[in-house]
């Protein structure tokens, strides 16, 4: 199939077309489209999945087409470990975000277009290969986020997205300077290919006002990113943003935009900047610690199931930080331990994956429960274990899976980013691993208060679970356990790419004392 | 007295004449005798040329035109100083302010 | 004895055009008008175009001034004639006049004018019909498109319950 | 068979047949016949059967250095790998037949004890939940699928101890468990990362020859050790850790059985068991300290409890401190072997006093009484005319736990203690060990007496409760006879009888295996001095147990001393042992609250302050400097300097408003003004 990447990220276009002419009172025959396209986009991305060449690390499926070429502008696609799973994922929480905004009865029409555009720059910025093209994705993706909590949130809606929308373009903004710097930098081009080849050389020694470039350069797209992640002192636009989002956006902020933050570093930061990741790692370890224990902290404190959830998104992201600081293990002058590497990148890949599909599912719980009793509040539940078991049941796995237990996909990732990221990071690992305790004390807390106890009066006409949200969970739940017993189908896909990854990173470590 | 000055100066003086009411009188058909004046200049220019600067016919032609523009001119003019007169009992083109802030 | 004529015209126009704006008396400068469209009448001839001398009589003095006459009748009692007809800013407007006149005369005999050598009085109509037939056949039909709207606008105008 | 290897397939099916019953009852159970425990009895019994094949070839083959390993890939990034997989050696059999027996025995009891329960599909799920997590515990091969079924007994065992989750103690008992379990694991993880990064590999035959070849050692390995050790302190409810095991008798009382008698605890001690070759010295020293200490620690707590399980909880973290004691002082067969005693005499123990609880919860829910503890020893006794079997079988398992000759009980703790005197002779520093050991060996003889004599001798404290007593049924009297049965020390010493000496089939197929770490005891130096010291601690053994259960005797059974007056004389320490030395209280008020109430801060600084201030005070500053700026455009740009220019040509237009007078002719005159100026300047 040709122009698969094409199709994958430009369907959802086509969708908010055919929505276009279609009446507003229509409002399931809209669903119904916005339905059948994120399925087919699904299926592409299933297909993709599968002739991907795993052995290969490098991208393949590239389109290039020329675009703007008096800027050096190129269309470019491409697809790799680590920007596949990404795919899938944006893909599966799609197509299930549709179903979990099945309820919405408010402008219909706008909102399944808006979430079938926010589809496409999501699965842009993961497949674009031009910087000029990625940056315009970022953009496209944060204009239909602002809408849609603006328009169907809660009740401070208007707050958040404004906040949400600003403290992202804060980021943008950022990343701009950096992606010209890169662009007039490294002969004027925006193609990520090629300045992956070009930065560190033509970067190496240049100096700004005396700083190293590297270090500029590396500090404002980490902090463009690190916003999106989001990284500790960056991080408070989340719990407003997710609180007063509708839920099946929450799931997409949860599920894969954050993950956006990850992969712009992996993807842009590790692979033209890499002696940056030398200098940056350690503050990255650092602010990973930060993330774990202040997040779980905050989380342990909450009142608010949602705002506990989506603490818990800081926290979980913090590990993440920790595995990808591990990558400079495999250098010469850390003993080229290339299995600490592998564990710790590895692990952060998977746990970015991991965290997509559990926190979909804890979102998607928080607004089951929502939808029946009107709040999240945490202490105003008790004893629903009784009044609604199969509900409870799904909140458990989520919560379990949550807090890394055994048997479940996150407890894979955050063992392999422990494991790789000691050898490098002694101390804040070992603090680190408090957060094993405090995941555990804070979602097995909320879940006695919510769930424990004796039968709460007010909820006995709770009606259960419905098979409609049955079913947005169950392919969730269904991937976290079968990659938490076997991980090999995932780890197997993105090992090579992680190599390529890491000789990338580390091959230039060596001129790292030019900085 | 054959000298294409001599109409010229004449011609302007007629015009500066014309301005001249224009610009003093109140009444609005003296403003209108002071236009016919001006437009009667002009034609004395075009002739003027038409006889000695080699426009031949056609600054002959221009000021028949003139003279039809003219009478056109009179008439709308005429009939609206009289609608003015109508509606405020004067003709008197400083009283007529309505306009005016 | 043509020279005495030229100036005597040239007088005759100037003079009564003088009249016609300083006059206290509307009907006096609407007579005064009558002699200054003579006047310019003579100098038409003066400069050959007898075509035009005959249509400036017929239309400004036949048409043209009984209708600014008539205007006057119909605008002021004619007890109350010369009440409205005052002027404003004499003194500026005369100064500034004058400084324009001279101005004017300054240029027109300052400017080197190419003057073309004398020629023979030559039958006007005929050329000035064949040109307004064809040379300028457009202006002439957008000129009768012109009257005639002037004329239903005029008429219109002057309706009473307009 | 699936692999055609007779002990891989049995270990296989051993391992997940229970979680296909857990599978099966989890999504079906509602719907089948009498609720499904009929799969989840079949799969335990078959894995019964398939242990116990093990087992009988494990005899038949008699070989002590039997191992079996199979493993496949489970992680593979290239350098990076982690192959899972089963270990299976004689301790492994050993362990896979208590656990199955154990299990199957409380899936058999609880058939009576949880009849009606609302969950009752539920409960034999977690059941065989349980039982898997356990297995893979006992089967795995390297520290990382250990940590993987450590976490699952963990979770499992919330699940069951939080059974009765309308109630707010059973519901907080569970989450203790775990988060206290979490707390210990942090250090087994710790642990995990240390050896993996020293040693690269998680498999323990690899680790052994890691640590043997110096990859790792001094005290990075001892630190390693201590955190492996860890995660024993919290799954087996060392100090002070311990607080977990006795809140968790809020679960269903076969639960209890199961977790706190062969399997969770059990874990912590088969960790150690099967670590003890990565232990330093000095990590072996500071283990033999924790565990003698909760093993006096806990007794002096259990001699003051009066309900029954609670009782039976601290004996239990007496034991096990034993035990740890016994892997601590290098005596780590005695410690399998306590173990495996311990979990059969106490399983019938618990059994026994499920069968009471019963049996009192059957009498008061008779009387309509729901005030009166059904669990208070206070409110027992007299109760062997009534339940002869409970009552036979209760005392001999407490006739075995107290160390009596002919009970399986003193054979093992004679080794724990021969082990521990013989460490103390080598080691004089470390007396206090063998104090320890001793004296909790005394104590537990008493606190266990008086449990037997309080219920089931003297006069019924409460006569109406008493009458309504009745032996409870067979299903739950079969599994306390088959293990006081299997509390004889018999089985233990087969072929050999000599009831004195722990000589048989244990010792023979179970040999301790040398230290991984040079420098440490080899093991024929720690068997000659257990050896050496044996008979002095024989027989110091007997009077501690003859010491203990004559003190009871006195003072419950003939009443010659009299408990309420002692208690009195030792009203201060009473009351410290009454309330558990106020462990719970000190945890809440110096760790839990503020904690929380830190946690509570963070929120706050990050929501109130952080974000409130300081995010959205960007936000505020770039409105004020926007309003500034406005402001600045506005009055100093606008007002003055645009407005200005603006004002002053209103001040001339004022100045020269008699030219604007709105006359046309005017301003005309104004244009001619300029056409005559410009006509001025073109001329000249």
């Amino acid at each position: 199939m040709d122009h698969l990447l094409s199709w994958i990220i430009w369907l959802p276009v086509i969708g908010m077309g055919v929505i276009a002419f279609i009446p507003r009172d229509r409002s399931v025959l809209i669903k119904q489209i916005a339905a059948i396209v994120s399925g087919v986009q699904l299926i592409l991305a299933i297909y993709l999945w599968y002739v991907f060449d795993a052995s290969n690390g490098n991208l393949q499926f590239m389109e290039r087409v020329e675009w703007i070429p008096s800027f050096n502008i190129t269309y470019i696609l491409g697809v790799d470990g680590l920007s596949l799973p990404m795919v899938f994922l944006m893909a599966l929480i799609g197509f299930i975000g549709i179903f979990v905004s099945w309820n919405v009865t408010n402008a219909v029409k706008g909102y399944f277009s808006l979430f079938l555009l926010l589809n496409t720059g999501v699965m842009g910025v993961f497949l674009a290969l031009d910087f000029f093209l990625f940056y315009i994705f970022w953009e496209v993706m944060l204009l239909p986020m602002y809408f849609l909590i603006g328009m169907w949130g809660g009740p401070q809606r208007e707050y958040a997205a404004i906040k949400f929308f600003i403290y992202t373009l804060a980021g943008s903004v950022l990343m701009l300077i950096a992606v010209l710097a890169l662009y007039f930098t490294c002969g004027n081009t925006f193609d990520m290919l090629l300045l992956m080849e070009r930065a560190p050389i033509a970067l190496n020694g240049m100096l700004w006002w005396g700083m190293s470039a590297i270090k500029v350069i590396w500090v404002l797209l980490f902090i463009g990113f690190a916003i999106k992640v989001p990284v500790f002192p960056f991080h408070t636009w989340l719990p407003l943003a997710h609180v007063e989002a509708p839920t099946a956006i929450s799931v997409i902020l949860a599920g894969v935009l954050l993950k956006l933050g990850v992969y712009g570093m992996l993807r842009i930061n590790y692979t033209m900047l890499p002696d940056g990741v030398f200098w940056f790692a350690g503050a990255l370890a650092v602010l990973g610690l930060i993330n774990v224990i202040w997040g779980a902290m905050c989380a342990l404190a909450q009142k608010d199931l949602k705002k506990l959830v989506a603490y818990s998104s800081v926290n979980h992201m913090g590990y993440t930080l920790l595995g990808m600081a591990a990558v400079i293990a495999a250098a010469e002058m850390n003993g080229a331990n290339l299995i600490s590497a592998q564990a710790g990148l590895g692990g952060a890949v998977f746990q970015m994956f991991n965290h997509g599909t559990i926190s979909a599912m804890l979102f998607i719980l928080v607004g089951v429960i929502y939808d029946r009793a009107h709040h999240r509040d945490i202490e105003g539940f008790g004893g629903l274990a009784s009044q609604m078991p199969i509900y409870t049941a799904f909140v458990a796995v989520a919560f379990f899976a949550g807090l890394g237990l055994p048997g479940f996909s996150g407890f894979v990732s955050e063992a392999m980013i422990f494991i790789g990221a000691f050898p490098v990071f002694k101390t804040v690992v070992i603090i680190s691993t408090l957060g094993i305790l405090l995941n555990a004390a804070y979602f097995l807390w909320a879940f006695q208060r919510m769930f424990f106890g004796p039968a709460n009066e007010k909820y006995n006409e709770l009606p259960e679970i419905n098979s409609r949200e049955v079913l947005t969970l169950v392919p969730l739940a269904v991937i976290t356990l079968v990659l938490g017993v076997y991980p090999r189908p995932f780890l197997d896909l993105v090992a090579a790419t992680l190599n390529v990854l890491i000789d990338s990173v580390v091959s230039f470590g060596g001129l790292a004392a030019g900085m | 007295m054959d000298t294409l000055s001599n109409y010229l100066l004449i011609s302007s003086i007629l015009f500066s004449l014309g301005l001249f009411g224009v610009v003093t009188r109140r009444n609005g058909v003296a403003v209108l005798m002071g236009v016919e004046l001006i437009l009667n200049a002009a034609n004395l220019n075009f002739l003027a040329f038409a006889r000695f600067g080699g426009m031949n016919m056609s600054g002959q032609v221009y000021a028949l035109f003139v003279i039809v523009l003219a009478a056109a001119e009179a008439a709308v003019a005429l009939a609206i100083i009289i609608n003015i007169f109508n509606n405020f009992n004067t003709i008197n083109i400083d009283d007529v302010s309505e306009l005016k802030q | 004895m043509a020279d005495f004529a030229f100036w005597l015209i040239a007088a005759l126009t100037l003079g009564s055009a003088l009249m016609v704006v300083s006059s206290k008396s509307l009907l006096y400068s609407a007579y005064s008008l009558l002699f200054t469209f003579i006047g310019v009448t003579g100098l038409y001839v003066f400069l050959w175009a007898d075509f035009l001398a005959v249509v400036q009589v017929v239309v400004y003095v036949g048409g043209i001034l009984v209708l600014i006459i008539f205007g006057i009748m119909l605008t002021n009692k004619i007890s109350s004639v010369n009440i409205s007809h005052t002027s404003v800013q004499k003194g500026v407007g005369a100064l500034v006049v004058l400084g324009f006149v001279s101005a004017l005369g300054l240029m027109v005999y300052s400017t080197p004018w190419i003057q073309l050598p004398n020629s023979e009085p030559a039958e006007t109509t005929k050329l000035i019909g064949n040109l307004l037939m064809m040379d300028y056949l457009l202006p002439f039909e957008a000129a009768s498109f012109l009257l005639l709207g002037a004329l239903i606008g005029a008429t219109t105008l002057s309706r009473k319950d307009y | 068979m699936i692999t055609g290897n007779f002990t891989t397939d049995a270990c296989l099916l051993i391992l997940f047949l229970p979680l296909l019953a857990f599978v099966i009852n989890i999504f079906f159970g509602k719907r089948l016949p009498r609720q499904g425990d009929w799969v989840s009895i079949g799969a335990i019994l078959i894995t019964l059967v398939l242990a116990l094949s093990l087992f009988v070839e494990m005899l038949s083959n008699w070989n002590y250095k039997f191992s079996h390993e199979v493993y496949f890939s489970w992680i593979d990034l290239g350098a990076f790998k982690i192959d899972l997989g089963f270990w299976v050696d004689n301790i492994t059999i050993v362990m896979l037949l208590v656990v199955s027996l154990i299990s199957s025995m409380t899936h058999i009891f609880s058939l009576e004890y949880m009849k009606g329960d609302v969950r009752y599909n539920r409960y034999y799920a977690y059941l065989g939940l349980f039982t898997f997590s356990m297995n893979g515990i006992v089967l795995a091969n390297n520290l990382m699928s250990l940590y993987i079924f450590w976490e699952l007994v963990g979770v499992s065992s919330y699940l069951l101890i939080g059974h009765w989750f309308e109630k707010h103690s059973a519901a907080d008992a569970s989450k203790k468990a775990f988060l206290t379990n979490r707390v210990g694991d942090i250090g087994f993880f710790i642990g995990i990362m240390i050896m993996f990064t020293a040693i690269g590999s998680f498999n323990f035959q690899q680790l052994f020859d890691g640590v043997s070849n110096e990859l790792i050692s001094g005290s990075l390995l001892t630190l390693a050790g201590l955190g492996l050790f860890m995660g024993a302190v919290g799954k087996s409810s060392q100090f002070p850790l311990h607080i977990w095991l006795p809140d968790a008798m809020e679960g269903p009382t076969p639960v209890s059985a199961l977790m706190h008698a062969a399997t969770m605890v059990a874990a912590g001690v088969y960790l150690t068991v099967r670590l003890f070759p990565l232990f330093t010295v000095d990590a072996l020293t500071i283990i033999a300290y924790v565990g003698g200490f909760t093993a006096i620690f806990a007794a002096t707590i259990a001699i003051t409890q009066n309900d029954i399980k609670k009782v039976l909880a601290y004996s239990t973290v007496s034991q096990l401190g034993y035990m740890v004691l016994a892997v601590g002082v290098g005596n780590y067969v005695a410690a399998f072997f306590h173990l495996l005693t311990h979990a059969m005499f106490k399983a019938c123990l618990f059994y026994g006093s499920g069968s009471v609880i019963h049996a009192m919860h059957h009498s008061l829910h008779d009387m309509h009484d729901h005030d009166t503890d059904p669990q208070d020893m206070r409110n027992m006794g007299g109760f062997k005319s009534k339940m002869p079997v409970t009552s036979m079988t209760m005392t001999i398992a407490t006739l075995a736990i107290a160390g009596v000759p002919l009970f399986s009980g003193f054979l093992s703790k004679d080794a724990i203690l021969a082990g521990t005197l013989s460490f103390v002779q080598s080691n004089p520093e470390h007396w206090i060990l063998a104090l320890f050991g001793f004296s909790a060996a005394a104590i537990t003889a008493f606190y266990m007496f008086r449990l037997i004599f309080m219920t089931f001798y003297g006069s019924p404290r409460m006569p109406k409760v008493f009458d309504g007593i009745h032996e409870s049924p067979k299903v739950m009297t079969y599994p306390l006879v088959v293990l006081a049965g299997l509390s004889f020390f018999i089985f233990y010493t087969v072929p050999y009888f000599n009831p004195f000496k722990d000589y048989g089939w244990f010792t023979k197929l179970i040999k301790a295996g040398n230290s991984a770490v040079p420098g440490n005891p080899t093991a024929k130096e720690i068997y000659d001095g257990v050896h050496y010291a044996h008979d002095a601690a024989m027989m110091l053994s007997l009077l501690v147990a003859a010491l203990g259960i004559g003190l009871s005797y006195f003072m419950y059974y003939r009443k010659s001393l009299s408990a309420e007056a002692w208690s009195k004389r030792a009203g201060f320490l009473y009351n410290l042992s009454l309330n558990k030395y106020y462990f719970d209280e000190n945890y809440n008020k110096f760790l839990y609250q503020p904690f929380l109430r830190l946690s509570r801060a963070v929120a706050y600084v990050d929501w109130d302050l952080y974000d409130k201030y300081f995010i959205n005070g960007f936000g505020y500053v770039t409105k004020i400097l926007s309003k500034i700026t406005g402001r600045l455009d506005f009055d100093g740009l606008d007002q003055t300097l645009v407005d200005g220019i603006g004002r002053s040509a209103q001040g001339a237009g004022k100045n020269l408003k008699t030219m604007q007078t709105g006359r046309l002719q005017n301003y005309m005159l104004f244009a001619l003004i300029g056409v005559i100026i410009i006509l001025v300047v073109q001329i000249t």
